[in-house]
Parts: structure tokens; C-alpha cells; sequence
């Protein structure tokens, strides 16, 4: 077999052994992460009701603005 | 009337090339197939009509100072738009069927053996004599395989410029005809009885897994693979803006407006390395052969893998979804749940297939990383 | 403290000079025409703004380093912008009227008159000793009769820079003007009878004819005009992308988001162009008297091309929608309608007169493409 | 008549030439393909059925999966 | 298998630096902040995110070639970023209750008191021989007391680029912090009975007042203050294309798919300055508290303001909105409002508290120019 | 005091005032031009009918198109 060939062999060697092992990783990774979250208590990581981002808050300002207008033009 | 001549001796039709002709029909081909056939056209339709526009005698679009060159400049040549993809990409993709079955994702990197066989196949032509790749070469042209665009193009800028343009058709084109290239070879390699085989209903994921997966993927980007870290860290910032839920409309933009707008930059880019002098030849066609053959090779050791979990896992997993690895999100899941429901009408594979699916985009994007660090 | 006489020094008002003063008069009155008067406000407020923003004293934001300056630097100099509009106009037209009825593409030749007669008129102004133009300047200040922004500034940009502020504000405004400017000559011209002839209503143009018309544009722009292949390239590749019909979210972000951003940018940048030096002088008042001239002269001969073709045709056209065949999409064929509408009130025009307006568009594409060649 | 003049004539009789053959051109080549086009068979140029872009597909695998999260939780 | 080593050798692993490894556990924490506890996370997500991918060892995406090196020199180095996010904040800012009582200006301008205070704060804390602050960084951590991020980056990027990482996720944090930070001030300065002030509803401000209020600002900076004039020109171009209301399809863009674009990317480039070097040192800590003063003294003398004034005028102002002159819209003003109702459950006073509020937005810019003409 | 905290003394003293001198220039532009503008006739200032822009009319001819086609195909 000629030399270019036996880079390619290595280099997929390399690859796929890199691939794996990575996902393997992963695949372990995910399973801890799984396992830890799902026993943590039940928290809402995201808490709606006080986490408007300032887009929502401006519509907020804004409806005010468009109350008190409607409200002095009576 | 010397100026008149002068716009005679300028006009296309006495100055055109055969190659120049023939690059323009090949555009002309792409974008018949992007409209009529619907091959990815979001992308083929702008590399075809780049394809045309650069190829154009005299009108010097790809030349320095021309719009396609600033483009392929700025946004090929750096990376920049393949990244700006993959981020917005991953702020479209799903990883809750993955999370709620993480062995599949060894389904996706068996599927990266399309990427690896397809460099052997090249390097063997290249000592057979019929062409000339490099190793590097080798490797882009092995990326094909991974099924995915942005990936494909990355790799190519960095390591096969003059490729490029060849690559991405290629890899956009078999992306187009998974459902024509992958169903015989899952058939040949499945028995009935296992494409009958039905899989339970994936467990509820919770928005906390999906929001931590993508640290964890960047987490081990950063220990074990830096140099997949521009591909993985932009598409886990895409996932993790849309997850996270507190940017909606961040990942709205990435997902619309900015993507739509580099998906076009990035076709003309692609479009405009379409120059007879890199693509008319006869390693256009080897990189079109190998690239098919990657997909094929990816689809099959897709499927066997599945078959050989199966030999140690108790409950079986269909070996229809291991094609899913190969990428080409969604189609190839799509092909998985259509094989399956020929074979059994209540096997609904579609989610029990979005895990390798999307498992095959970071696969490849890790074997992205592995060349880039071998050729560093 | 002579950091605090440095800082009074440094104020706009101890270092203000006229000519910095009248432009941004000027770019005031701009924005006034632009919000008072609707005078095209998507180009005209911007630019009006830009230009005040680039004559504040001190504030250097035209200079090296400066915003206006790298807007003006990428998107001006190198054509980028005026193309990627371009682009989105061709997403936005609808080439079905045109399709219908070709023969009214000679009216939108016809009003190409306008862009040449007025290069006679500079040259002649300049033979006159009024004024100094280059051949190159009356090039430039001829497109302004082509009533199309976007090619008016990619001509500026690259036959005479220096002009490309006066001339892009004159294209805008004349568009704006164009009800107030074409009606007269159109009565003037034409007869009560004529004013009304009623046209037939036009065929039905199918899906696969507006999906070959951008291509086959291109192939004859290919074939016998390569210089005018940026502009019409772009131009039927948005086309191309609207009427395909398979790449939906393009052709949107190339009408909304990528065009409404590359117009904020291209009128900050124009306005850029606009310092007392190259507009405060009796050169900008030729170009402002000649562009009005030029879009006499466009809507004229449109109206009496199409008398002409009247001549040798069996069912005759309305005379009236000759003249939107100096573009000002859609403007003009708007004024075609409404005059149509006062000689005989059920006679609507504004279907007919779309194909001869975008006939224009191309016409003055063709056009630019020429005088590139010709000092290309 | 002055030089200049002439450069400005000779320009306009190449751009008005150019404008008008090239226009001709196209409505010679319409008028061709508008006889081609009709009378060509009716086929649908886009095939809608089997012709839908990812995006699509993305809107159906995301219909399918809150389908079976529905299902799922109940 | 010497490149299998090699592989090895570039793991993120084998050359974690202690510095590296600390800036990406600051990365999560930002992006933890962001998620939540929703400190603003438009900009605290992506920056945290680039803090971590321009840390991680090997993959240099911060380098020459990097995507963040091109992000960063492009948009953030230039100001261009910061310049087009004013504008989108311009787009989407009400000058209404303003122009209702524009005495609130005056609590606008009180309030900046919090920045040049912070500016002898750091030359003490340089003369106690704790830090090493020039004026130049003093002046640009002072920015942060402006409660404005756009504003902090674009002053920053000129006067101190190597605290802007530390500087912006200060001036970040701390607005998200206002909640907390303010209302303990608020109360000890006011007596009860001043926080039941209320206010009697504003007048209706008309359409043509808000289109030549952005206008006469641009005016005002041209004449005085031309060193402000980038960031409120900007700023004033976007009100003036909301308020005209001719060009609503450039003010969306502006204000979503442009400005989200440009957030992204803003963030990264932030992120991608967070280096240890710069970081992880007692000047940042120095910046942290110095940031946090500015907060305090800018809500103190807001408030005072407001109490000084009502010494003078006959229709009492209510204190509390005193605080919202620090700017962080909309965020101060409803802290206002929300401590006033705790006082006095009828007593509605955002509207009130949206006048100091734009009015602190102005205040910082008009500093900001102050200084970048003290050092110009 | 040492230099450098005169330096930032300077800074605010020239600061602040630069401030409150600019923002008392815009109260009394503001007050200026509302009584100003209070008084002129109430000419609506963004004249509706006949200021359409080019996206509406386009509409409008998307509209009459679609009408035309409408009648046509019947
Ligand atoms: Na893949
Ligand atoms: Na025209
Ligand atoms: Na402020």
C-alpha cells in the first residue's frame, strides 16, 4: 500500500476514533446531566411573572402611554 | 466609431470561452434543478445563478472590484458566513429527541465513516493516477459526507479553496437526493423483521436539559477539540439563544433575517469559485463520484451500527433511523420514517430518527475540527 | 481651564463656515421634502440627514474613521449598495404587464432619449462655458433621465464621484416630482382622441414565463452587453428569486430586511457625498436644470414613440403610456392612469402602463451598461 | 460644432442604438418563448406535493413533535 | 502516530491556562445572569458566550482570522455597533413625556453627576496607589454611571480599549441591577410624604413637536457640541425616522432585524475582549465598585434635583423621579413607579418618570462628547 | 489634593456644565418651539391622501393586478 494511502488510513483512524470517543463523551455527559436535573427539585429556571426583557416592558410603557392619551382626549 | 467597435469587441458573444459557456449552462443546470426539482434550491438557486453571473465574459463580477469578489472575499474566504449559518441553524434545531436518547448519538458518528472511507477513496484514485488530491484535498472532499452544507464549505475555504466550489455543489446536490440514494441501501442492509421493529415514545425533555446542553457540548469542545470550536461554538450560541428562551428575539433574527441574508452572500460566494479553470475537469468528477459514495458508505455504517447496538442493548432500536446520522437534517430523518412506515404503517420513526439526525451535524462538525487540527 | 477654551474652540459654532452652513440648510430642506412633501422619503430623509450629519464642524463623521465614512467607503465606492437594492427592486417587480405586451418595451426604449439628450445638453453647457463637464460628468448626469435611483448612484460612483450627490438627490427628487412634471407634456403631445383609446385587457402570463424572463435578460446581457451585467444581473436574480416561487424567505429578506438596512445605509452614505465643496457650486445648478430636462425629454419621446408605433399597428395604444417608460416605478404609471382617467373616466391605464415602466427600468440598465463600456 | 458636441452625439447614437437593439432583441426573444411556453403541455413547473423546502419540513417534524409531546403528557 | 500526539497536544486540556479556565467559568456566570436572572440578557448572553469562546485555549477565535478578531475590529474598534444600536434605541424611544414637561431635563442632566463623580472616585483610588487608572480609563469607567450601554462601549472603545470587556459588563450588570440598587437610596432622601406627591397627568405632546424635537437636538450639538454629535445623531436620525412616519419600513428594520443583528454581534465583540489579561486583575475590581458608586451618586442626585427644583416651582415634582434620570430605560422609571406606589397606591408615575428617564439618555451622550473632545 | 485629582475635578467641573448649559438650551428650545408650534394653524403635517408611499402603491397595483386577473380568469 503507498504512503498517501496509509494517510488516509491514519488520518481515519485519527477521525473516527476522535468522533467517538467525543460522542461517547457526550452520550456520558448527557446521561450525568439527565440524572442530576432530573432529581434537583422542579424549579422554573426561567421565572416568567418578574423576567419581562425591556422589549416587553416598552410595550408596557407604550399600552400606558396609549391609556392616558385616550383617557385626556375624552 | 472606434467606441463602437470597441462595444462590439466587448460584448460577450466575441469574447466567450468554451469554458466560460459551459460554467454557465452548469449554472443554468443548477438552477433548473433548484426551481423544477427542488434541490435545495435556498442555496443551489444562488450558487447556480452566481455560477452564471461570474462566468460572464467581460463583465468581471469575480474580479477585484466586483460584487461577487467582495463577497467571496469577505464572507468565503473568512469563514464568516458558513459560521453565521451554523449559528443560525442552531438556533433552529431540536436537541430534545437526542437528549431523551443519548445512544443515539453514537448512530451519528457511525455515520462519519462516509467522511473517512471517502478520503481513502481519494487518496487510492490519486495513486491510481486518474487525479491529483492532496491529503487536504482529500479531507475537504471527504466532508461532503458529513451531509452538511455550511460544514462542507468551511472545510473547503480552509483547506481546498480551489475545490470550493465543486464541494458545495456536491454536497448540496446528494443532500437533495437522500431520498432517491438512501432507501436501497437501508433495505439491503435490513431485514423486514427489523424495519417492523417499533420504538417507544421518547420521554418528555425538560427546557433545563436543552438549555445546558449546549455549555456541555462547548464545555467539551473547549477541553478536547479546540479547533472544532468556531463550528460548535457558534452553533451551540444559536441552540443556547433559543433554548435559553430570554433573547426570542436574537434567535428570531438569526433564525430570518440574518440567515436569509448570508444564505444568499454565501450562494453567490460558493457561486462565484465556479470558474471552468476549477471546476471543468476530471477531479470535479472524481469529487462528484466520491461524493456520492461518502453518503452512500454513511448511510450503510449508519444502519449496521444500529444493528450492532442491537446485539448488546435489550430494548432493539429499528436500524431504519441509523441512515438519519448522516445529517441532511431533516431529510434523512424524513427517509427513515418513510422506509418504515413501508414496512410497517404504525412505525412512526420521525422523532425516534431526529436523534441521530442532529447528532450527525455535531459529528461531523467534531471530524470538521480533527482535520483542521491534523492539517493545523 | 484651557481645556474649557479648548472645548468652546472645539464647538461647531466658532468653526462653523458658510459653505458648511448651507448644506446643512440644504439637508434640512431635504428632510422637510421628505416628510412635509412624501418626496421619496425612504432615500430623501436619509440623505437629508447624512448630509447635515457630514457638515456638523469638527464632528468629522465624514473623515477616516468616522461612521459616514466607512458606510460611504463599503457600500458607495465599491457599488455594493446601489446593487443589493437593485436586487430587492427586482424582487419587488412584476414583469407579468410586460410579458403580456412587449412591444411596449420600445416606449421604455424610447424614454432612454431623455438620458442622452441631456448628455447633449451638458456638453453643450460646457461648450458654452457655463459650466465644466467631462464627457464622463455628462455620462453621469444623463442617468439622472433614467428616474432610477439605484442605477443614477451606481453610474455616479464609478463615472464621476465628485457629482454623485447632486445627482442622486436630483434622480430622487424629479421621481417625486414626476406628477407635477409629466402631465402637461403628456396633454401637450397628444390629442383628446387619443388620450381616449382604450386598451384590451392583457393576457394572463403564466408562471413559467415570468420564471424564464429573468434568465433570458440575463443571457442576452451576457451576450451583448456584459457591462451592464452587475445591474441587470442583480437585477434578475431578485426577480428570479420572487418568481421562482421556492425560495419564499429570500425573496423577503431581499424586499425587506437586507433592502430597508442597505437603504438607511446608502442614504447616510450619498448624504455623505454632499459637502459644500462639490455641491455649492453652479455645476450642481446644471445638474439640477439638466435632470429636469431629462425628464421632459424621457416623457416626451415615450409619448411620441408610441403615436409612432401607432402608425403601423393594427390595435392601436394609448399614447399616455408612453411617457412611464422613464421608469419612477411606479410612479409614472400612475400619472399615465390618472391622466387617462381625466380625457375618459373608465379608461384604466395602470396595468398598460406597468410594462413600459419597467421596460424603463431595464432601458436605463442598458443604458448605463453602454457608458460603462464605452469608458470602461 | 464643437468636439465635445460630437463626443456627446456619438454617444448617444451608440447608447440609443445599443437600447433599442437590445430591447428589440427581447421582445423578439419573448415573443418566441411565450409561443414556446404555450405550447409546451401544462405541466406545473413547481410541484408543490413532494416540493416542499426545509423550512417546511422543519414546520412539520416541530407539528409532529408537539403532536407526541401532547400525547405524551396526557 | 505523531499526529495523533499532535491532536492530543492542542487539546483544550494540555494548555488550559489558570487565567483562560477562570475567564470561561466568568462566561457561565454572565450567561447564568442572563438566563436566570434575566440581567439583561440581549447583551449579557452574548457576551458571556464570546467571554467563553475567545478563552478557550487553542481555537483562537480572537486571533487574526478568528470570527471574533473580525467581529471585534470591525464593528466595535470602528464604534460602528454602538452607533447603529443608538439609532435602533432611537427608533424606539418616546420623546413625549418629555416635551410635556421639559423640566425633567434638568433631573435628566442631575443625574450624570453619578459620572463624573466616579471619575474623581477612580483618580482617588490611582492617587491611594490601589489601582493604576489614567483620566482617560477614569473618564470611560465613569461612563458606566450613565446607565447606557451603547453609550459606555462607544466611549469606551475610544478612551480605554482594554477595560471595555470589564467596563461594558459593568454598565450591563448594574442596570439590570437597578431594581435593587436604587429604591433603598430613593427612600432615605425623600420623606414620606414627598413620595405621595402626585402629579397631574401630562399634556398631549403633538406630532409635529416630537418630528422637529430630534431636530433641534441635532441642531444644538452641531452649534456647541460636535464631539456628541455621533452618538446623537444617531440617535436623533432613528427618532426622526419613527416619528416622521414616512419611512416605517427603515424605522422597523432599525429597530428589529438591523438592530438584533447588530446586538448579536456587539455582544460577541464585547465578549471577544474579555481576555484575563485585561480581566482578571484589581483594576476590575476597581471598575466593579467604582460602577456601582456611580449608580448610587447618579439615583442621590436625581433625587436631589428633583427636591431642589420643587424649592423653586410652584407645582411640586415628585422626588422619585429624580432617580430615573440615570438613564437604564425603561428599567429606572418603573422602579419610579413602583416606589411610588408603595407610598401612595393611586400615585401612577411612570409616564412621569419616562421624561427624566430619556432625558438621562441625552445627559450621557452630551458627557460623553465632553469627554471624548477633553481627550479628542 | 494631588494633580490628578485636580485633573478630575477639572473633568467634572467642565462636564457638569457642559451638561446642564446643554440640556438648559434644550428646555428652552423645547419651551420655544411648543409655543411656537402651539400657535401656527393646525395643518396636519403628514398630509395622508396623496402621500402614499412607493410600498402602498405598489400594493395598490398588486391590487388592481389581482382584480384584473380575477375578472379575466372568469
Ligand atoms: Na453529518
Ligand atoms: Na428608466
Ligand atoms: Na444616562
Amino acid at each position: 500500500m503507498s504512503d498517501i494511502m496509509w494517510d488516509g488510513v491514519s488520518l481515519m483512524v485519527m477521525g473516527m476514533g476522535s468522533v467517538f470517543v467525543f460522542l461517547a463523551l457526550l452520550v456520558l455527559g448527557i446521561t450525568i446531566m439527565s440524572q442530576i436535573l432530573m432529581r434537583l427539585p422542579e424549579v422554573e429556571v426561567v421565572a416568567r411573572p418578574q423576567s419581562r426583557n425591556s422589549d416587553e416592558e416598552m410595550a408596557e410603557v407604550a399600552a400606558v402611554a396609549a391609556a392616558v392619551k385616550l383617557v385626556h382626549q375624552r | 466609431m472606434d467606441k463602437f467597435q470597441q462595444l462590439l469587441l466587448d460584448s460577450g458573444l466575441a469574447n466567450l470561452e468554451f469554458g466560460q459557456f459551459s460554467m454557465m449552462i452548469i449554472g443554468l443546470v443548477l438552477i433548473y434543478l433548484a426551481i423544477n426539482k427542488q434541490f435545495e434550491p435556498l442555496l443551489l438557486l444562488p450558487i447556480g445563478f452566481g455560477t452564471v453571473l461570474v462566468n460572464i465574459p467581460g463583465a468581471g463580477m469575480g474580479d477585484p472590484g466586483g460584487l461577487l469578489y467582495y463577497i467571496s472575499n469577505i464572507g468565503i474566504s473568512t469563514g464568516v458566513f458558513p459560521l453565521l449559518i451554523f449559528m443560525g441553524v442552531g438556533a433552529m434545531t431540536d436537541f430534545g429527541p437526542l437528549l431523551a436518547n443519548p445512544k443515539t448519538l453514537f448512530l451519528g458518528a457511525a455515520a462519519q465513516f462516509g467522511i473517512f472511507g471517502t478520503v481513502i477513496g481519494a487518496m487510492w484514485m490519486t495513486s491510481m493516477g486518474w487525479v491529483d488530491f492532496s491529503l487536504q484535498d482529500a479531507a475537504a472532499i471527504g466532508i461532503i459526507g458529513g451531509a452538511d452544507g455550511p460544514t462542507s464549505i468551511f472545510v473547503a475555504s480552509k483547506l481546498a479553496p480551489e475545490l470550493l466550489g465543486a464541494i458545495a455543489v456536491a454536497a448540496y446536490s446528494y443532500m437533495a437526493l437522500v431520498p432517491l440514494i438512501q432507501p436501497p441501501i437501508m433495505k439491503a442492509l435490513t431485514t423486514e423483521a427489523e424495519r417492523k421493529i417499533t420504538m417507544t415514545q421518547l420521554r418528555v425533555v425538560s427546557k433545563r436539559e436543552k438549555i445546558v446542553f449546549p455549555l456541555m457540548v462547548l464545555f467539551l469542545v473547549a477541553m478536547f477539540l479546540p479547533s472544532a470550536a468556531p463550528l460548535l461554538g457558534m452553533f451551540c450560541f444559536g441552540n443556547l439563544m433559543k433554548e435559553s428562551g430570554v433573547v426570542e428575539r436574537l434567535s428570531d433574527t438569526a433564525q430570518n433575517a440574518l440567515m436569509n441574508t448570508v444564505t444568499i452572500m454565501l450562494g453567490l460566494g460558493v457561486g462565484s469559485k465556479m470558474s471552468s479553470e476549477y471546476f471543468l475537469n476530471v477531479e470535479t468528477l472524481g469529487i462528484l463520484s466520491l461524493g456520492l459514495v461518502a453518503f452512500c458508505v454513511g448511510t450503510a455504517t449508519g444502519v449496521l451500527m444500529a444493528k450492532f447496538m442491537n446485539l448488546f442493548i435489550k430494548i432493539p432500536i429499528n436500524p431504519l433511523i441509523g441512515s438519519a446520522g448522516v445529517s441532511a437534517v431533516p431529510m434523512a430523518a424524513r427517509v427513515s420514517n418513510k422506509v418504515g412506515l413501508q414496512a410497517n404503517n404504525q412505525n412512526f420513526l420521525l422523532m425516534h430518527a431526529m436523534g441521530p439526525n442532529v447528532a450527525g451535524v455535531v459529528g461531523s462538525a467534531v471530524a470538521a475540527g480533527v482535520m483542521l487540527s491534523y492539517f493545523g
